[in-house]
């Protein structure tokens, strides 16, 4: 095997350097009828070429890889410098372990020091900690956090929320003794309702996503203040981190954590991972957060370096009192979130949502146009609205797909199947104007037929 | 066998601020192509209270030749695997093929939505459920899921499984009763935390003086009926095969709990024996671990969760199933635990570890596991003339020493791990598991060639020498270094966990 | 400005033995698909007497995981662009795009056989013919070939061309008393080297105190009758633009001469002067510096040739024309000098030009040159208060100093230079050009940033202090790598070319 | 310009630094009239996004880079292990210069002598150079090197050399007052004949290649032999140097000079180039050979580390009386084929090379047998072989890629307008059986029609 640098010479004199006649005997600590006696039933060994013409082919089978589209709805196809993937690909990053010893690590650390700085920069928070898995789960465990911090039992969830990161919070929750509440959103504006007849003295947080699973952007300020006005925390969740480039930060809209998917920062797709969960909340509650943190460190000649801290914090510590069972993280997505968000810096975010919310703007403002449609929401968006279609959407879709190669959005009857003609359309910088222009030629003439 | 113990030597290395410190106002390190529609003034679009009001300040501004300088010139400060033995004892720091990331790297992959019908992602869907096969093959256990994101994930999937099904076997109320989770003394941190996650109260188990489960203690903690499961490692963190195993099931059983089991160590298992057949019921195995997905400096994972047929109907959703030829998502399992994650869990990992599966064939998966459990003999027989060995029973995937003979002269266990850097190897892992007082505990894997072995040897016992000659030396390693040790306790004591421009330093 | 000087600090770096030091009997990196056709006995298809009958002997067997290590610890050996400045005079050591390095990747370029019939390949060939346009805009000169793979390879097809010219214009008996070639004193070695392969005599021409080329020595020189012509690099050698190059190309073509441009400098030209407008009648371009393709260690480069109209006919063959909206080989210009390499080139090359020609913009051709020729002129600006400065002239991209006032103290330039190493930066060109004692060229290209420009300033002013202070220090630098100075002559009087098997090294 | 760190206001401040007022006056020591007035006419700067659109457009154009292909004629495809790519593209390898400061260039240093060594173990020779652009330029200056080491001006070329190699020779010597002649090949063999009445006591170089243009394996030793009987050197050309894995070397049979192509060994076809010239030669010519040569050295504590040396057969040093004129070599290529020999390693190349042979011979008896085709040359042949069709190769290849989307060879009339029925097959490991059947099944259904 050409991974295994000892020939099989070589491990025979090693094993009776160490007093054993065979590879079996290494095992003699397992009972006899537990070892294996035949060989594992799966594939026998390819070779590059064998293997990768079978994943070529498996590609080749995802369709829907090949289109252009327009869905988002937690996961946005946006540009992506190549030098992303250059730098993550450097040895000394991507197989290193979590940077256990700073003497020899601290290439990894100082990057997360600037992770958790840009986090905080974007969301304006005071601290971030150095990863969740994802989006959903760093949503889950801020609600966990909220609880610890203000020792309530009661979570108040608007309903515009990713369905998905609510079945994920209900997870999380289920065991935890908590009463999680769901605020309808307002049928016309599409953001979020007037919670406050759910918010009590019981109430540990209110949960709003902003721009919400439906595009709209919220009045975070005006929750956060309700949430504040009953001493709960408001968390905010943010699904599509390049509205940050544009959009008022939580922070300063007074949130207490905040949460995002990351992914839009420079990581592909890849059928919905790796991505990279994002936590921030103020500095008076940072003994409360959930995962790895990074901070400043000198050495006895005074130099900087960086180490990992607060490890108390921590299960590999704490055990069964941590602030969460998180060990391994998302590394390495944080690194490409890094590498991206300092490649464009200030000015490139900056334009990158600028675009995003022109575009959408003008796609919006064609589909609102045609005959059938309707755009049922009237809040302000970002890069994603709901159509409201003429016909069923799974079948609209399909034919526009088979017919012009474009995959329309997505539809809601996915996740609401008593909204069958909503399609959540989604518009990125990628997306040129003829693409756009191609999307509503195609809802036209599917509505005509 | 003697080999020349320089694995290393000191050169130049760059220095380099954080990008904060470096950015100047109208650098630029992009460019977007022009805007193609016509655009419009911006408050149109969003109602100024909606807007940014700080200009992005302080986010930097840099050129791509500054990202790419400040990029590749902190990594040059990092140890990797690609330099060479990285024997973290519990981490399995093997060889990361580039053939892997390829792969994962592949467009119709890589640019997938994971959103998309199942119809248009049929390649996509079809990695993930022959992946599922070839696990529940390797384990013995037929339920799988690999939505969980790391190892803790899939223990806190697979604790909430053996809940969920409790509930489901006893009723509610009885089921109330059994919230006691049994976790080892020498269990890694995520257990107990894990077991929290899922509301269950953990009481420990002690282990023997041969380093493993103290039946006798279990069966005590079995009789008071609370029990709902124990949360075993196998081979344990102390590197050695619970060989007691089908008994400790056989007692959990009996007492009406189920055994879930730590595959973190399942390198020293793949393809010789499988937790199925020694009565495991529920396991999550480290794709970044036993099947080579790259650590990344922290991430990320995937931690899959597979289970017994009993506890197939609680896996979280949706599965993916295969039905007549065409690969679908089956959320119809009303039983289940729900989602623990977005979408299907860190996708890009299971490419790459069936990758590796197929690249080793299953010959060369037991061969992978030879080659790591006889390295780790090798090194096991290599120290313990200079070093004390805890356990005299033979270690299978990695070996835990302590420092006991050194402390006499002041050297602890982590000044040996610093000392080692200067060697040119990264340490092992360190003062775990616990109850191991002042733990050393070495995984070389698979990945390490004989010479690099007796260099790691050489280097141990040269520093035991040094310990007793000239322990200064030991102690204020390590000397080659572009920094020293940090001071971790200031750090704690006044956390700094963020850059901020000079003037505003002091505020907040 | 101050900066702080510290560049670099030392670290840990690996030592790594050669390749065959390491081999193993027994050890694979590779893995091929199983022979799928019936096996033959060998000798049923090459006889034995044809057969190698050394089993390799000597050749390395190692794992994929051993070769991996190999190289990675030897890369970090290397000083690269991606760690700073690396002013290498003459060389223009500019970023090397990662995009452009994905250009030559796409499968559809890097697959195609050059072979490929041109209908098939019309893509390939479309990037050849823009590229061409795209040069023959910026220097001026219509002609263009791509087919030389480095500079020296575009002068000798330059040289070549002149010779074929006069040979078709005088007539053979005429041209063959034109066999003199006019090279400064200040040019590259290439230029004479390769005007001797066309069978050129040279004749040196004396450069003024000012660093220019000498008018009157030109003037006496081309009396002669002898003269082919002139290679000329401009901006010369020493970072001057020959301010009299219209006068200079007057009298090369009065006395029956052709003008040769070396371009290796054109990097302080691009968007501002064209040579063509300038009288030069046939230049060579440096892809792999003007253009940005990676010097990757000594290579591959690309040396376009571009000539005026008249001289166009005896470009290599086969030219890549575009007829009727169609790429095509043309092959049918019987003056034509002949082919120079096979194929067309060195193409990966062209893609990654035509990439940076692109990604730059007309605009940014032209910003580049200015932000090159400026850093210049600030590093110049920042050492003339501590070196010696031969020539007054504002210099272009690159300024030349001497050791003048350090060898004083018995410091020379090969010590300044090594001494750099210690404060991080990669030594500027030394002892070239030759007609400058103790010269220290130093071109820094627009790639570096102002913070780094005044560390490299503060570097070497900090040397001078040294050389006054503590010469020795100096003398004896670097003192920071993982070897000294090596011994070069004892290398060359007794070369040791190849690794040999121990017992063997004595043989031979 | 993102590639240019100063911005543009650093610049102004750098600029009145230095004493001037704007950008322009930079260049007042180039005159007036020669400033370009006008913007370059070339293309407006264009984003990553749509830069690599242009360039997967022009790819697309490619066809013949999606086909099954048997062409060869001295550029061949074969498997690259895929660490190849990524250790080339190591910041540190790919983007350093040639290496003058051996202290900080060991790297770039270690790995040449390593290639130095691989070329002489697999050519059976005692030096070889740090690279040659590519196998034709290599030959030249193996034609040059032979006319300044015999003092000799005769250079006798055998006929089965690839056309594209000699035409390089001719270009080269022309001005070197070198007579060059050429020697047919035997017509029923295909390899030299019998070349001893154009040998005589002023021939510098009899230059040979083996495996020659036509697939045929040459009798190389019995070549030597006759060159060395009237003082000539032997030049040995390799153009497919995965022969090398199977073939007695070139050394052992006697040759003087060998150079080769090194594509094959793990770099791209890439339309012709970059590739990598191997030149190898007799210990006692160290001194004549062209090119960069590193050797062994020490430094004052006696470490090992390695040089560029010889120097003074350079240009920088010789000028016009340096061995040749070249400076900037293949490096970054030499390198690649320094991974993959090493990769391979021993046992690989020797099963790559049998692999070729196997399914050579396997593909030139099923071609063989087809009714109207014939195999016209009797000598062994390693990977390549010409086929004699009952019809114009041009017509019958075009038609083959068009029904069955295999390019089945090269067209030899593209050499010799006399022979144009002739194709030239090359068949690697890359070629499946499956593959050479549907080029067997191609070609018979071709002579039916
Ligand atoms: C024994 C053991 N269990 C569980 C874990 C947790 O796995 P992860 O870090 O992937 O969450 C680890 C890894 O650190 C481990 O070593
Ligand atoms: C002025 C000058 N001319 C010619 C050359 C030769 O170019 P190359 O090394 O590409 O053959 C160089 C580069 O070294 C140079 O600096």
């Amino acid at each position: 095997m050409r991974y295994i640098p000892n020939s099989p010479e070589e491990r025979t004199e090693m094993l009776h350097q160490v007093g054993l006649n065979s590879a079996a005997d290494l095992f003699d600590s397992i009972p006899e009828d537990l070892r294996l006696a035949r060989n594992l039933n799966t594939t026998a060994a390819l070779s590059e070429i064998e293997l990768l013409a079978g994943f070529e082919q498996l590609a080749a089978r995802n369709t829907g890889a090949k289109r252009t589209s327009f869905v988002g709805a937690g996961a946005y196809q946006h540009y992506i410098p190549t030098i992303v993937d250059h730098i993550i690909s450097r040895s000394e990053f991507f197989t290193a372990y979590t940077p256990y010893q700073p003497e020899i690590a601290q290439g990894t650390l100082q990057t997360i020091f600037e992770f958790q700085t840009l986090v905080c920069q974007l969301t304006g928070m005071e601290v971030a900690n150095a990863s969740m898995y994802d989006g959903s789960t760093a949503l889950a465990e801020a609600v966990l956090m909220a609880e610890r911090v203000t020792k309530r039992s009661k979570v108040v969830a608007c309903g515009a929320i990713h369905p998905e990161y609510l079945e994920v919070i209900s997870t999380y929750v289920q065991h935890a003794g908590i009463e999680l509440l769901h605020a309808p959103n307002h049928p016309e504006t599409g953001q979020a309702s007037d919670a406050r007849e759910l918010l009590d003295d019981k109430t540990a947080a209110l949960v709003v996503q902003s721009p919400n699973f439906f595009g709209c952007i919220e009045d975070v300020a005006a929750l956060a203040e309700k949430a504040h006005s009953v001493g709960a925390l408001l968390i905010v969740a943010i699904t599509e981190s390049i509205s940050l480039g544009l959009l008022k930060s939580p922070g300063a809209s007074g949130a207490d954590i905040v949460v995002a998917e990351g992914q839009s920062f420079g990581v592909p797709l890849s059928f919905g991972g790796p991505y990279v969960g994002l936590f921030a909340t103020r500095e008076k509650y940072a003994r409360q957060i959930p995962g790895r943190l990074v901070g400043e460190a000198y050495d006895k000649e005074g130099r900087r370096g960086f180490v990992l801290t607060l490890a108390t914090r921590e299960q590999h510590i704490r055990r069964e009192k941590a602030t969460s069972n998180i060990c391994t993280n998302e590394g390495l997505i944080a690194l490409a979130a890094t590498v991206y968000l300092e490649t464009m810096g200030r000015r490139g975010l900056q334009e990158v949502a600028a675009q995003c919310a022109q575009k959408t703007a003008y796609a919006a403002k064609r589909i609102g146009e045609l005959q059938g449609f309707s755009i049922p929401f009237t809040a302000p968006r970002f890069n994603e609205f709901v159509v409201r279609a003429p016909l069923a959407a799974k079948q609209l879709l399909s034919r526009l797909a088979l017919e012009r190669n474009i995959t329309g959005g997505l539809a809601l009857s996915r996740y609401y199947p008593d909204q069958p003609n909503e399609i959540l359309v989604c518009v990125t910088e990628i997306n040129s104007r003829a693409e756009i222009d191609a999307l509503v030629e195609g809802l036209a003439s599917q509505a005509t037929m | 066998m003697k080999s020349d113990i320089t694995k290393v030597t000191t050169h130049i290395n760059p220095n380099e601020a954080l990008i904060f410190e470096r950015s100047q106002p109208g650098r630029v390190g992009y460019r977007l192509p022009p805007l193609d529609v016509d655009e419009q003034p911006i408050s149109e679009i969003v109602p100024r209270e909606f807007l940014r009001d700080d200009d992005l300040d302080g986010v930097p501004e840099v050129s791509e030749v500054d990202v790419i300088r400040h990029f590749v010139r902190m990594s040059t400060w990092n140890y990797s695997i690609d330099q060479g033995m990285y024997p973290l004892g519990s981490c399995t720091m093997k060889y990361n093929s580039r053939l892997n990331e390829k792969v994962a790297r592949i467009p119709g992959f890589a640019a997938l939505h994971p959103l998309t019908e199942a119809e248009d992602a049929q390649g996509a869907l079809e990695v993930i459920h022959d992946l599922q096969e070839d696990l529940a093959e390797i384990t013995g256990l037929a339920g799988v899921s690999l939505q969980p994101a790391a190892g803790a994930h899939g223990e806190m999937t697979g604790v909430m499984i053996i809940r969920a099904y409790i509930d489901a076997r006893d009723g509610a109320e009885a089921s109330a009763k059994r919230r006691t989770m049994l976790i080892p003394d020498s269990a890694h941190g995520t257990n107990p935390a894990s077991a929290h996650l899922s509301g269950f109260s953990v009481k420990t188990i002690r282990s023997t003086t041969e380093g493993l489960t103290d039946l006798a203690h279990l069966r005590e903690l079995c009789a008071g009926g609370d029990v709902a499961g124990l949360m075993l490692t196998n081979p344990n963190t102390l590197g050695l095969f619970e060989t007691n195993i089908q008994e400790i099931c056989r007692i959990v059983h009996d007492a009406g709990g189920l055994v879930y089991m730590d595959g973190a160590n399942m390198n020293a298992l793949v393809g010789v024996a499988r937790p199925g057949d020694m009565g495991v019921d529920v396991i999550h195995l480290n794709l970044h671990k036993t099947f080579s997905t790259p650590h990344g400096g922290g991430g990320p994972g995937c931690g899959p969760c597979c289970c017994t047929k009993e506890l197939e109907p609680f896996l979280p959703v949706p599965r993916i199933v295969k039905e007549a030829g065409q690969f679908k998502l089956d959320f119809n399992y009303p039983q289940s635990i729900g989602r623990v994650k977005a979408f299907f869990g860190n996708y890009g990992m299971m490419l790459r570890a069936l990758a590796y599966i197929q690249t080793h064939g299953n010959d060369g998966l037991r061969e992978a596991t030879e080659a790591a459990v006889l390295n780790a003999r090798y090194v096991a027989n290599g120290l313990t003339s200079d070093y004390e060995k805890p356990f005299s029973a033979p270690p299978m995937h990695e070996v835990v020493f302590t420092d006991k003979r050194q402390t006499r002269k002041g050297v602890h266990t982590l000044d040996i791990a610093k000392r080692l850097i200067d060697y040119g190897f990264h340490p092992m892992t360190i003062y775990f598991p616990l109850i191991v007082q002042g733990a050393m505990l070495i995984e070389p894997t698979e990945s390490v060639g004989r010479q690099e072995l007796d260099q790691f040897i050489d280097a141990m016992r040269s520093i035991a020498r040094e310990a007793v000659e000239d322990p200064d030396l030991v102690l204020n390693a390590p000397h080659s270094t572009r920094i020293g040790r940090l001071d971790e306790a200031a750090a704690a004591r006044k956390p700094v966990l963020r850059w901020k421009p000079k003037q505003a330093a002091f505020a907040s």
